[in-house]
């Protein structure tokens, strides 16, 4: 079966350092992969060169089999990759409606429209409303974001992604920051995700790794250090030695 | 097929967010009143409308688009030049020659709009203000077409539409320039309430999440740009066809400083703003400049100074009456619904 | 359509009012001076003040029974401000005349207004040929086009000077001045080795001295406008063309009365040809120095002053033999052919053209009494613009 | 030629001594100073006004200058800049411009708006000739005046203990802050130097480039460029900048006078267009 979302020897350097050394990863198709790895293991920099915020310094990247390694991060996206960011990128200014029209409506090729009012777009709209239904943003969609509490910022950070109906969604820390009392709704959102959707999630948080992720890699100083099931990777001492270890 | 409740209020927002709002309507009723209401200030007032439409072409790219530009004056130039040109050699015709023109400095727009798609806010800058340099000099170079340093002379421009002449206290001036603003407006707004307009406003905000929600930005700033640069164009034809004259100085790096500030002064990133701005702007230097014609500009530069070091977001008018009426009580989205910040 | 025709009456009934208000009832006369006070030609527009308020300070505020009432605007230089001001001024403020316009750009662009005002409009310091042609109610009391170049070009030609590059900004009056001096001096037996045009916003002329300087001519000749000027005198020297026996002929412009003194010894001996210095010998340019120099902090008045004091000059004339009529035509025809002895000499007010005629000058930079003045030493009597037939 | 080359070189060191203060504000303090051109003329009225009125020797209003643009430059930095650090670049770009037109203004009410001229002493006139290329002494002055200027802060940027906080304030403000570095006096000090700096070059400049109350605004357009062209990240990307204008307006202007400024400007555009960063950008570098 071809893998959803594919890396070959995928090495990144900054001057003389080398922060993502030679690695290869495979993730077939509606799978729930982790990658967790130290502070400074290089987790971020993957997915910049996964989404194209950076360019590699050689290897490839595949998303269903298509070499995507010289697309930019905008064709990638119509490709059905999607990404959250750690830090909330939202439109802090416009409610969470209008980002969620603006994303369904690119989906559906509606942005370049520059005459039809975005209230007419009733396709958009209708998908936007559904979507915030189900994210638990229906109440608050007509409010700025900016105003919002973290833990519904945190929710339209994903929210976003999902609108454009990703084959692979990568989550970079989906819980980073969320306060307690909202933690358990994010949590059911990510648990609750499409089961045809490939998910990566980076993350620190290990409880939240082995309640959900099916299978795990491990990164440490760049490279790929292990790879397997949660019971195999829960059960490696060496991962303990360096990772558990060090995070405890 | 009755959506569900969700979806009609989701639609019922949008379409209450692009509505005109009662100050729009106010705002226009005034200006077409002071056509008649103030016989002796036509000539400021078209001066008003000209610098309002530059103005708003400035705020599609500047408050929409996010490109700081310095050379706006480039398009506004090529506009009144080639305003002059038609009308002398082609046609006297005015709003044939507005079209013509605006299409003319459209296409300039377009050659040019590739150059600001990348680099930094100082390299846009120093890009735009390189642009109108050099068309500067080309027009100041090719006199045998321009006039070279004397500008344009001897334009004539025939009744609008072969109906309207325009007369010695510039009342017809004025309500042309008025109509082709409001025009212009119209469709500026319809444009910026579209998926287009608002994911243009997603790329300035945020450009990072814009592109990870797909929206590739560069064919994008060209449009916004283009239209900008049509809008710029027309408002040069408009200062030609109105005062029967193109000097060099359409092309001036002051002109471009100038609309900038006037974009300020009024708020970037909702339209009204350059129309506010112009507002202010023409009717204080009118009045600072009889007061005092030497100084002026010292005023004037206070008045800038202060309006940074208080915060221009504060005396932003459409900050001031959505501040106005979220003290009065009104909930906060209607409450806001001119607002914008740019970054 | 009744709006239109509404609109008509309204303007109608509005001139007619503003004419005639004007002519008949109104006891004060106002004139409008648009001029440059800010930008980067405010000091022409300070000049023309200065001889404007001179003239009036020496010959008082009434004339012909009439108050006159002197009107100031800054245009900042720039045409669209200009012709919106001069309307302005017309249509609210009541001008029956208009005065000033700082450069050929800005006086052009009143043209439209004129003709549809017909209100006079005399101009103090643009000196484009052409101007006088754009509209009838153009007079002009500065220079006209190339006047004080034509006898630079003869004299330098009598005076041994064969071999000559020119250079000159970049604009419309240094391209008449060009113009004119090539022709004169190509008739005289002249040769012109090089014609060098420097941008007007120019910081250094080194470059384009250098030039001249390798072309190794007998003399150069120069127009820039006043205030570039000294910065070129010190250059010239500094760039050693004096030393090379090159010689430096120009239009009074370059060693401008308002800053030779700062010029320094440099300037000494530079031969130049203009109708006005500060230094002519007359009772009338006497009392003018004196009376700018008590009310602009001992300031010396230049060219630029002296078309501002015969602009006023030239109003108080028209307005007494029209007895206090203030219609624009009449002003206008009351203006053509007039003949006064000025500061600068005697001129004339051509009746066809409406421009100046009057005599130049050729001066040599000497010290008086300590400071540096343009003391004449040739007349070329009443020179007409060559460009106009 | 060699004239050419000489009088280009002069020419482009004067411009980068006015200029460079301006790369130090950019790339330090990420702000956008159009009003440096304020401080340059600063500098050059200090010493009109000395040598004329007061009759004081022009190698002693160099330093003046120097100290009163700096001392300006002080006080401003501390009661206005400060504030503006971290606005955006539109709020900064007005700013400077409300400043300069209030100096343009304020210059114009206190000293009239005519050209300032002063003498220099006999020994900076005139010319020799070297090698058969014309040198003019005040030229060989200003490059000489400036090359050392250039070396002493070359040095003391690299040398020294105030230089190396310096650019780790450039690299990375929060992380010289972590490192204890006093940053807001670092600022102090650097916006003084380059304001300082500035009034030199105007003090220089005025018997080149003249001097006029229009001064800041007449010569904002090359030291931008020279700033955009030489990037920030160094002093010597804006100086070799500089050093490029320089020759090429000259030389532009002695081969082919007729096109007058067409070429900086096309010069300035190519570059931008093949290196929007600037000449010598460095990766992650402000």
């Amino acid at each position: 079966m071809t893998p959803a979302l594919e890396t070959r020897a995928l090495v990144k350097r900054f001057g003389g350092l080398v922060v993502t050394n030679d690695v290869s990863l495979s993730i077939r198709p509606g799978a729930r992969h982790a990658l967790i790895g130290p502070n400074g293991a290089g987790k971020t920099t993957i997915i910049n060169l996964l989404t194209g915020a950076l360019t590699p310094s050689s290897g490839r990247i595949l998303i269903g089999g298509e070499d995507i390694t010289e697309a930019s991060p905008f064709a990638r996206v119509k490709k059905g990759m999607a990404r959250t960011f750690q830090i909330n990128q939202l439109f802090d200014d416009l409610t969470p409606l209008e980002s969620m029209v603006l994303a369904v409506g690119e989906r559906l090729g509606h942005g370049t429209r520059f005459w039809r009012s975005l209230a007419s777009d009733s396709q958009a709209a209708a998908e936007a409303a559904d979507i915030l239904e189900r994210f638990r943003l229906a109440d608050v969609m007509c409010l700025p974001t900016r105003g919002l509490p973290y833990g519904k910022q945190r929710l339209l950070e994903i929210a976003l992604a999902i609108a454009l109906k990703p084959k692979v969604l990568l989550l970079d820390e989906p819980a980073a920051g969320v306060p307690e009392e909202d933690r358990h709704e994010v949590l059911a959102i990510v648990r609750d995700l499409p089961s045809d959707v490939t998910v990566v999630l980076i993350e620190h948080d290990m409880d939240l790794v082995f309640s959900f992720a099916d299978r795990i890699s491990v990164l440490a100083a760049g490279r790929l250090f292990a790879e397997g099931s949660v019971a195999e990777i829960s059960r490696d001492p060496e991962v303990k030695a360096i990772y558990l270890g060090d995070a405890a | 097929m009755s959506p569900l409740p969700r979806q009609a209020l989701a639609s019922a927002f949008l379409r209450r967010k692009a509505r005109w709002k009662p100050l729009e309507y106010g705002f226009w009723i005034l200006a077409l009143g002071a056509a008649f209401a103030l016989p002796s200030q036509q000539l400021l007032l078209s001066e008003i409308a000209i610098l309002a439409l530059f103005a708003m072409s400035l705020d599609l790219i500047v408050g929409y688009a996010g490109i700081l530009s310095l050379g706006h004056a480039a398009f506004f130039g090529v506009g009144a030049y080639a305003a002059g040109l038609l009308s002398l050699h082609l046609t006297a015709e005015p709003l044939t020659g507005l079209i013509l023109s605006g299409a003319i400095a459209g296409l300039l727009g377009l050659a040019t709009s590739y150059l600001v798609l990348r680099g930094s806010d100082l390299t846009k800058l120093m890009t735009t203000f390189g642009v109108s340099m050099l068309i500067s000099e080309a027009a100041n170079q090719a006199a045998w077409l321009t006039g070279g340093a004397d500008g344009l002379s001897g334009i004539l421009i025939d009744p609008i539409a072969g109906l309207f002449e325009f007369d010695l206290f510039g009342q017809t001036g004025y309500l042309y320039c008025l109509t082709v603003l409001f025009a212009a407006l119209v469709i500026a707004r319809r444009i910026v309430h579209a998926p287009f307009g608002l994911s243009l406003k997603a790329i300035k905000r945020n450009s990072r999440r814009a592109a990870m929600l797909g929206i590739s930005p560069n064919r994008r700033i060209v449009v916004i740009y283009t239209l900008s640069a049509v809008y710029a164009g027309f408002a040069g034809a408009l200062l030609t066809q109105t005062t029967s004259f193109v000097s060099p100085d359409v092309l001036a790096f002051h002109r471009s400083a100038d609309v900038l500030l006037v974009l300020v002064l009024g708020g970037v990133g909702y339209l009204y703003g350059g129309v506010i701005g112009a507002v202010i702007f023409t009717v204080l230097r009118a009045w600072l400049s009889v007061v005092t014609p030497q100084y002026w500009m010292f005023w004037i530069g206070l008045v800038l100074v202060a309006l940074v070091l208080v915060g221009r977001d504060r005396i932003n008018p459409a900050r001031l009456t959505a501040w106005v009426r979220t003290k009065t009580g009104r909930a906060a989205p209607s409450a806001a619904p001119l607002a914008k910040e740019e970054a | 359509m009744a709006s239109v025709s509404r609109r008509l009456f309204m303007t109608g009934a509005a001139l007619c009012s503003l004419l005639f208000s004007h002519a008949y009832a109104a006891e004060t006369v106002k004139i409008g001076l648009v001029l440059p006070m800010t930008g980067p030609f405010a000091s022409t527009g300070r000049q023309v003040e200065a001889g404007v308020k001179a003239y009036m300070a020496l010959n008082g505020d009434t004339v012909a029974g009439k108050k006159v009432e002197v009107v100031l605007r800054d245009d900042a230089g720039t045409a669209d401000q200009t012709r919106r001001i001069a309307q302005e001024l017309v249509v609210k403020d009541g001008a029956s005349m208009l005065m000033g316009f700082g450069l050929t750009p800005l006086a052009l662009s009143v043209a439209p207004v004129l003709a549809q005002a017909k209100v006079p409009a005399i101009i103090t310091s643009a000196t484009t040929s052409i101007i006088t042609q754009k509209s009838d109610y153009f007079v002009r009391t500065s220079m006209a086009g190339p006047q004080s170049a034509v006898p630079v070009a003869t004299w330098a030609a009598k005076n041994g000077l064969k071999r000559v590059v020119t250079l000159v900004s970049d604009y419309g009056p240094g391209i008449d001045i060009e113009k004119g001096f090539t022709d004169q001096f190509k008739k005289d037996g002249g040769e012109i080795l090089e014609a060098v045009r420097v941008p007007l916003q120019n910081p250094d002329f080194a470059p384009f001295l250098q030039r001249v300087r390798d072309t190794k001519p007998d003399a150069v000749f120069v127009f820039v406008p006043s205030g570039v000027g000294s910065i070129f005198m010190k250059q010239f020297v500094e760039r050693g063309l004096r030393d090379a026996g090159i010689k430096l002929i120009a239009t009074g412009d370059v060693t401008d009365d308002d800053l030779l003194n700062g010029m320094g010894d440099a300037a000494l001996g530079v031969i130049t040809g203009h109708f006005y210095s500060a230094n002519h010998d007359s009772a009338e340019n006497k009392a003018f120095v004196a009376e700018v120099r008590k009310a602009n902090n001992n300031m010396r008045p230049n060219f630029m002053s002296v078309g501002g004091y015969d602009a006023m000059a030239l109003a108080y004339a028209a307005l007494k033999k029209t007895n206090g009529d203030t219609d624009g035509t009449k002003l206008v025809e009351a203006m053509k052919g007039m003949a006064w002895t000025s500061p600068r000499g005697p001129i004339t007010i051509d009746a066809k053209t409406r421009d100046i005629v009057q005599d130049i000058y050729m001066r040599e930079v000497k010290k008086v009494d300590g400071e540096l003045y343009n003391v004449e030493f040739a007349t070329f009597p009443k020179v007409r613009d060559p460009n106009t037939p | 030629m060699l004239t050419i080359l000489f009088d280009g070189i002069a020419y482009g060191m004067l411009l980068f001594v006015l200029a460079c203060g301006l790369a130090v504000t950019l790339g330090l303090m990420n702000f956008v100073n159009l009003a440096h051109g304020a401080f340059a003329m600063a500098g050059g009225y200090v010493t009109v006004v000395l040598m004329n009125r007061y009759g004081i020797s022009f190698y002693w209003c160099l330093p003046a200058a120097f100290l009163f643009s700096a001392a300006l430059g002080a006080v401003l930095e501390v009661t206005l800049y400060r504030r503006l650090y971290a606005a955006s670049h539109l709020d900064q770009v007005l700013f400077s411009i409300g400043l300069v037109f209030m100096a343009v203004a304020g210059v114009d009410f206190f000293m009239g708006g005519q050209q300032q001229l002063i003498s220099l002493p006999p020994e900076l006139s005139g010319r020799f000739n070297l090698l058969g290329a014309d040198i003019g002494r005040y030229r060989l002055f200003i490059i000489v005046l400036c090359a050392l200027l250039t070396i002493a802060l070359q040095t003391t940027l690299t040398r020294t203990r105030i230089g190396s906080q310096l650019r780790a304030a450039v690299d990375d403000g929060r992380v010289a802050r972590g490192l204890g570095i006093n940053v807001s006096v670092i600022f102090v000090l650097t916006f003084a130097l380059g304001s300082g700096l500035a009034g030199l070059g105007g003090a220089l400049g005025v018997e080149l480039l003249g001097l006029d109350p229009n001064f800041p605004l007449k010569y904002l357009i090359y030291f931008m460029i020279v700033v955009t062209i030489g990037g920030t990240s160094s002093i010597t990307g804006p100086f070799l900048a500089a050093l490029l204008l320089g020759i090429a307006d000259v030389a532009g202007k002695y081969y082919l006078p007729s096109l007058g400024a067409f070429i900086i400007y096309a010069v300035m555009i190519a570059f931008l267009i093949l290196r929007p960063n600037g000449l010598f950008f460095r990766e992650g570098g402000r």
